[in-house]
C-alpha cells in the first residue's frame, strides 16, 4: 500500500466529504474530518521522509504514463508544502469542534466539515499534482469550498465578502486557464515536466510571454499579490475563525507554491524568458505590498482585519524573495511560507478564542484583555514577536535569509525595506499590547479563557513559532533542499 | 400552470421519453457523443419539468429531498470507489486494467461505473440546486 | 452574431432580457462547437449553458426581482483593464500556429496516442469518453467533486435555518 | 482564416470581463463571468479543429479526427463554470435577503452607514 501514498494523500480527505454528507450528524462529521486530516498529515510526513531518502516520487494515476495520463509528483518542494497544509489542517481540527459549534448554525455544521475536507483535498491536490490542468480542477475544488466556508461566517458581510472573492477567484482561475491554454497550444502537453522540456524547443516567444503574464495575474489574484489583494481583508475578517486560520496559513501559500513551480521549473529552465524583467516587477510589487499594507494594518480598528492586512504584507516578503531569486533569498522565501503560515495560524487561532468568549475583536472591546484572557494575550504577543521577526522566533530566520539574499545582490534598499517593514510590524503589534495590557479592563471582568480543546492547538501553534526559530532543521533545511531543486533546473 | 390540462398531459407523456433518452445518452456515450454528465443533466431536466408543471411538492413526493442529498454523495463515492477498487486489486488509483482479467474489459467496466457515478451526482446535484432555489421563494419576503 | 449578443447583454438593463440573451448566446456557442467537431462539448454546452444555467438564473431572478440600476460612475478603469487584457491576448495569440495547421504541437504530441490507440487500449470508440473517463480519469473525478461541492455548497447557503422554519423555538 | 478565430474569442472574452468588473449589479457580474468563461472554451477548441477532419469518434470510414484533448478539458471547464454560477447565484439570493438590494454600490453604502452609526 505504501507506493500508493501519493494518491491516498488527496483521496482520503476527498472521499471523506461525501461520507460526511451521507452521515449528516455534526459529531460524526467532526470525527470523520478529524481522522481524515490526521491521516493526511501522517501520509504527508511519510512522503516527506521518503522523498528525503530516495528522491522524487512519481505516481501515474490509472497507470497511464505521463504525459498521457495525470502524474502525481512529490519532490522536495511539494513534500514540504504537503506537510505544511496537512499539518495546519490537522492542528486546526481539535480546535474546530467548539469554535465551529459557536459560530456556524447547527444544521450547517456537517456541511461545514464536508466543505473543509474538500478545501483541504483541493489544496493538497494542487500541491501534489504534476499536471497543469489538474491544478485548475483542484484549484476550483478548493476555491468553491472556500467561498461557502467564508459565507458561513456570522453576519451578512460574510456573504458579500464571499461573493467578491467568488468573482475575483473565478477571474483568477479563468486567467490561469488561458495561461495554460497558451502553453498547451505551443507545447502540446499538459505535464509540468514535459511542458518544461518542450518549451525549450519553442521558437515563438510571444505566446509563452502572454502565458507567463496570465498565469502570474491569475495566481496573483489567488495569492493576494499586491495590488490584487482587495478581496482578502474582508474575506479573512468575516469568515468563521477556523476558516480564517486555515486559509491564512495555507491557501495563499499554495498559490505561491504553484507560481514558484511555474517560474523555476517551467519557465526558467526553458530559457524562454531570458531578459524579461519578471524579477524586477515582482520585487517592486512586493516592496509596495510590504510598505503600504503594513501601514494600512497599523490603522485598522479591528484586530482580525489588522492581521488580514498584515498577511498581504507578509506575502510581499515571500514574493520579494522570489523576485531576488538567489539562493539565500529563495531559502528565505520558502522558509517564510512555513514560518508565516505557522505564525498566522497561531494568531488567528488565538483571535478565534477571543471571538468565542467575547464575540468582538475591535480594539475598543479588547481593553484590558491581558487581565481577562492572560494566556491568549501572552500567546498573541509571542506570535506577534514572530510576525515582527525578533531573534529566536520563526519569523526571524526567514527574514534573516531574505536580508542576506538582498545583501549578496548588493540591493541595500531592499535590506532597508525589510527592516522598515519589521519596524512597522512593531507598531501594529504594539497597538495590541497597548490595548490589552495598558488600558484598564472594564469593571467586573473575570478571567475567562477558551476551553482546553482550543487552548492546546493554540499552545502548539505558539510553541511552533518559537521552536521553528530555534531549531531550523525543518523549515530552513527543507527550504534549502527545495531551492537546490529549483535552481538545479527541476531534475 | 398547475391547472393547465394540456401541459399536465404533455408533461406526463414526455417524462418517460426524456428518461429513456437520458439512458440512451448514458449508455451510448462510449459509441457516440454523450456520457454520464449529459445524461445526468437530462434526468435532472426531466424532473425539473415535472416540478415546474406539477409543483415542487409533487416533485418532492416523486423524489424525496433526503434521497437526492444522499445521491449527491453516493455518485462521487461510486467514482472514487472505482479508484479504490483499482488499488485493492493491485493497480494504481483509478487503474481499470486490473478490474478484469482482460485489461480491455477492465477498462470498459471501469469507464461504465465511473460514468454511472458521474450521472448520479450530476442529476441529483442539479435537482437539489433547483429545488433549493425554488423552495426559497415560497415564503414571505425577508 | 455572437458579438452582437454580447454587446446587447452588456447594454441591456432588464435582467430578464439579459438572461434570455445569455441563453441564446450559449446555444449559438453550442452550434459553433459542433462546427469545430466538438460534439460532446456542444451537447454539454447546450444542456448546461443554455438549459441549466438559464433555469438557475431565472430561478434566482424570481427570488431577487430587480432590474439593474444606472451605474453611479463612469467605469473607466475596468475598461482600461479589459482592453489591456485583450491586447495581451492578441499579442500572445499572434505567435500561435494558424487555424487548422496539422503540424501544430497539439496535433503532433500527446493527442495522436489517444486517437490511434484509445480503441485498442480501452475498447471505447468515442475517444473523448476514453480520455475523459480513463486517461484523464482523475480530472473527471475532480470535476464530479466540483459538482458535488457546488451542490453541497448551495444546500449550505440556502437551507433554512431553524428559526426561519419556525419549528425551533 | 489564420488567426481570425482567436480574435473573435478575445473580443468575447474581453467583453465578458468588462461586464464583470465594471457593472455593479451582482447578477450581471455573474452573467459577464460566464460569458468570459464560455469564450475561453473557444480558445481551446478552435485550434483543435482540423479542416476536413471529423469528430473524434473512431470509425473505419474516417482517417483524420480533430484533437480530443481540448474537448475533454473544456467539458471539465463547463462543469466548473456552472458550479461557480450556481454558488454565485445562491450567494446573490442570500445577499438580497440580507440587504434588500443586489447593487454593489448600494450594499457598500449600507455597510458604510452601519459603520458610521456604530
Amino acid at each position: 500500500m505504501l507506493e500508493h501514498l501519493p494518491a491516498l494523500q488527496v483521496v482520503v480527505p476527498l472521499m471523506s466529504a461525501p461520507l460526511i454528507v451521507l452521515l449528516r450528524r455534526p459529531g460524526a462529521a467532526w470525527l470523520v474530518s478529524t481522522l481524515a486530516s490526521f491521516a493526511a498529515f501522517a501520509i504527508a510526513v511519510a512522503l516527506a521522509l521518503r522523498v528525503a531518502a530516495t528522491g522524487t516520487v512519481s505516481y501515474a494515476m490509472g497507470s497511464w504514463p505521463p504525459p498521457w495520463g495525470i502524474e502525481y509528483r512529490v519532490d522536495a518542494l511539494s513534500a514540504f508544502m504537503l506537510v505544511l497544509v496537512a499539518g495546519v489542517a490537522a492542528l486546526v481540527m481539535p480546535y474546530a469542534r467548539r469554535s465551529v459549534a459557536a459560530e456556524v448554525p447547527e444544521r450547517q455544521v456537517y456541511l461545514f466539515y464536508a466543505m473543509y475536507c474538500l478545501c483541504v483535498a483541493g489544496l493538497l491536490g494542487m500541491t501534489i499534482t504534476g499536471d497543469l490542468f489538474n491544478v485548475f480542477v483542484f484549484l476550483e475544488i478548493s476555491s468553491l469550498s472556500t467561498y461557502v466556508l467564508i459565507a458561513l461566517g456570522r453576519g451578512r458581510r460574510a456573504l458579500l465578502a464571499a461573493f467578491q472573492y467568488l468573482i475575483v477567484g473565478t477571474i483568477g482561475a479563468t486567467f490561469y486557464v488561458i495561461g495554460i491554454g497558451l502553453l498547451y497550444l505551443v507545447t502540446g502537453s499538459l505535464n509540468f515536466v514535459d511542458v518544461a522540456q518542450r518549451l525549450s524547443g519553442v521558437g515563438e516567444l510571444r505566446p509563452v510571454l502572454a502565458a507567463l503574464a496570465f498565469i502570474t495575474v491569475g495566481l496573483g489574484l489567488k495569492l493576494a499579490l499586491f495590488p490584487l489583494h482587495q478581496w482578502l481583508p474582508n474575506a479573512y475578517a468575516y469568515a468563521p475563525s477556523v476558516v480564517t486560520t486555515f486559509l491564512a496559513a495555507t491557501a495563499t501559500k499554495v498559490s505561491v507554491y504553484v507560481l514558484v513551480r511555474f517560474y523555476f521549473l517551467v519557465f526558467a529552465p526553458s530559457q524562454a524568458l531570458e531578459g524579461v524583467p519578471v524579477g524586477a516587477v515582482l520585487v517592486a510589487l512586493s516592496a509596495a505590498a510590504i510598505l503600504a499594507m503594513s501601514l494600512v494594518a497599523v490603522f485598522q480598528p479591528d484586530l482580525k482585519r489588522m492581521f488580514a492586512y498584515s498577511s498581504v504584507a507578509q506575502i510581499g516578503y515571500i514574493t520579494l524573495g522570489l523576485g531576488v531569486a538567489n539562493e539565500s533569498a529563495l531559502t528565505g522565501s520558502l522558509a517564510h511560507l512555513v514560518n508565516h503560515g505557522v505564525t498566522k495560524c497561531a494568531l488567528f487561532l488565538l483571535v478565534g478564542g477571543i471571538v468565542l468568549r467575547g464575540g468582538d475583536t475591535s480594539f475598543a472591546s479588547l481593553a484590558g484583555l491581558g487581565r481577562r484572557m492572560p494566556w491568549t494575550s501572552f500567546g498573541i504577543v509571542i506570535a506577534g514577536l514572530s510576525l515582527i521577526g525578533v531573534p529566536a522566533t520563526a519569523g526571524f530566520t526567514s527574514k534573516w535569509y531574505l536580508i542576506a539574499g538582498a545583501a549578496e545582490q548588493g540591493s541595500w534598499w531592499i535590506v532597508a525595506l525589510l527592516v522598515a517593514g519589521s519596524l512597522i510590524a512593531v507598531a501594529y503589534v504594539w497597538r495590541f499590547v497597548e490595548v490589552a495590557y495598558l488600558a484598564p479592563a472594564p469593571a467586573g471582568a473575570a478571567v475567562h479563557e477558551p476551553p482546553w480543546s482550543m487552548r492546546i492547538p493554540q499552545a502548539v501553534a505558539v510553541a511552533l513559532c518559537v521552536v521553528l526559530g530555534l531549531f531550523t532543521a525543518f523549515n530552513v533545511g527543507y527550504a534549502r533542499r527545495a531551492v537546490d531543486l529549483l535552481l538545479g533546473g527541476g531534475q | 400552470m398547475k391547472n393547465d390540462l394540456v401541459l399536465r398531459v404533455v408533461a406526463k407523456l414526455f417524462m418517460p421519453f426524456m428518461l429513456l433518452f437520458a439512458l440512451y445518452v448514458q449508455f451510448h456515450g462510449e459509441l457516440g457523443p454523450g456520457g454520464g454528465f449529459q445524461a445526468g443533466v437530462i434526468v435532472a431536466a426531466a424532473v425539473i419539468l415535472y416540478a415546474i408543471v406539477f409543483g415542487l411538492p409533487a416533485a418532492r413526493r416523486l423524489v424525496p429531498d433526503a434521497i437526492v442529498e444522499s445521491m449527491m454523495a453516493i455518485g462521487v463515492l461510486i467514482y472514487a470507489g472505482v479508484g479504490v477498487a483499482g488499488l485493492l486489486m493491485g493497480g494504481a488509483y483509478l487503474d481499470y486494467f486490473v478490474l478484469d482479467r482482460d485489461p480491455v474489459h477492465g477498462q470498459e467496466r471501469g469507464i461504465f461505473w465511473v460514468e454511472v457515478g458521474v450521472a448520479i451526482t450530476v442529476s441529483s446535484v442539479m435537482l437539489k440546486i433547483f429545488s433549493m432555489f425554488a423552495s426559497r421563494g415560497h415564503d414571505p419576503d425577508e | 452574431m455572437m458579438a452582437v449578443l454580447v454587446v446587447a447583454v452588456a447594454v441591456q438593463r432588464n435582467l430578464f432580457s439579459v438572461v434570455v440573451l445569455t441563453g441564446i448566446y450559449s446555444f449559438l456557442m453550442a452550434t459553433v462547437m459542433v462546427a469545430l467537431d466538438a460534439v460532446d462539448v456542444a451537447m454539454t454546452e447546450a444542456s448546461v449553458g443554455a438549459g441549466i444555467s438559464t433555469v438557475l438564473l431565472l430561478g434566482a431572478l424570481y427570488l431577487v426581482r430587480a432590474d439593474e440600476a444606472k451605474p453611479m460612475h463612469r467605469p473607466l478603469l475596468p475598461l482600461l483593464v479589459s482592453i489591456g487584457v485583450g491586447v495581451a491576448l492578441v499579442y500572445g495569440t499572434l505567435g500561435l500556429p494558424a487555424f487548422s495547421d496539422p503540424s501544430a504541437p497539439i496535433h503532433t504530441h500527446v493527442a495522436p496516442r489517444y486517437l490511434n490507440d484509445a480503441l485498442r487500449e480501452t475498447g471505447v470508440p468515442n475517444v473523448v469518453t476514453a480520455v475523459l473517463a480513463s486517461y484523464r480519469g482523475f480530472d473527471t473525478l475532480g470535476e464530479a467533486m466540483v459538482v458535488f461541492t457546488a451542490g453541497a455548497g448551495v444546500v449550505a447557503l440556502l437551507r433554512r435555518r431553524r428559526r426561519d422554519v419556525g419549528d425551533g423555538k | 482564416m489564420g488567426h481570425y478565430s482567436y480574435f473573435v474569442t478575445i473580443f468575447l472574452m474581453v467583453a465578458g470581463l468588462y461586464v464583470t468588473i465594471a457593472r455593479g449589479n451582482l447578477v450581471k457580474k455573474l452573467v459577464g463571468l460566464s460569458i468570459c468563461q464560455t469564450s475561453v472554451y473557444l480558445l481551446y477548441l478552435a485550434p483543435g479543429k482540423l479542416i476536413g477532419a471529423t469528430a473524434p469518434i473512431v470509425a473505419p470510414q474516417y482517417a483524420t479526427y480533430s484533437n480530443p484533448l481540448p474537448h475533454v478539458l473544456i467539458l471539465t471547464a463547463i462543469v466548473v463554470g456552472v458550479a461557480t454560477l450556481a454558488l454565485g447565484l445562491a450567494l446573490v439570493v442570500r445577499i438580497r435577503e440580507a440587504y434588500g438590494s443586489i447593487e454593489e454600490d448600494q450594499i457598500l453604502a449600507e455597510d458604510g452607514r452601519r459603520d458610521a452609526a456604530a
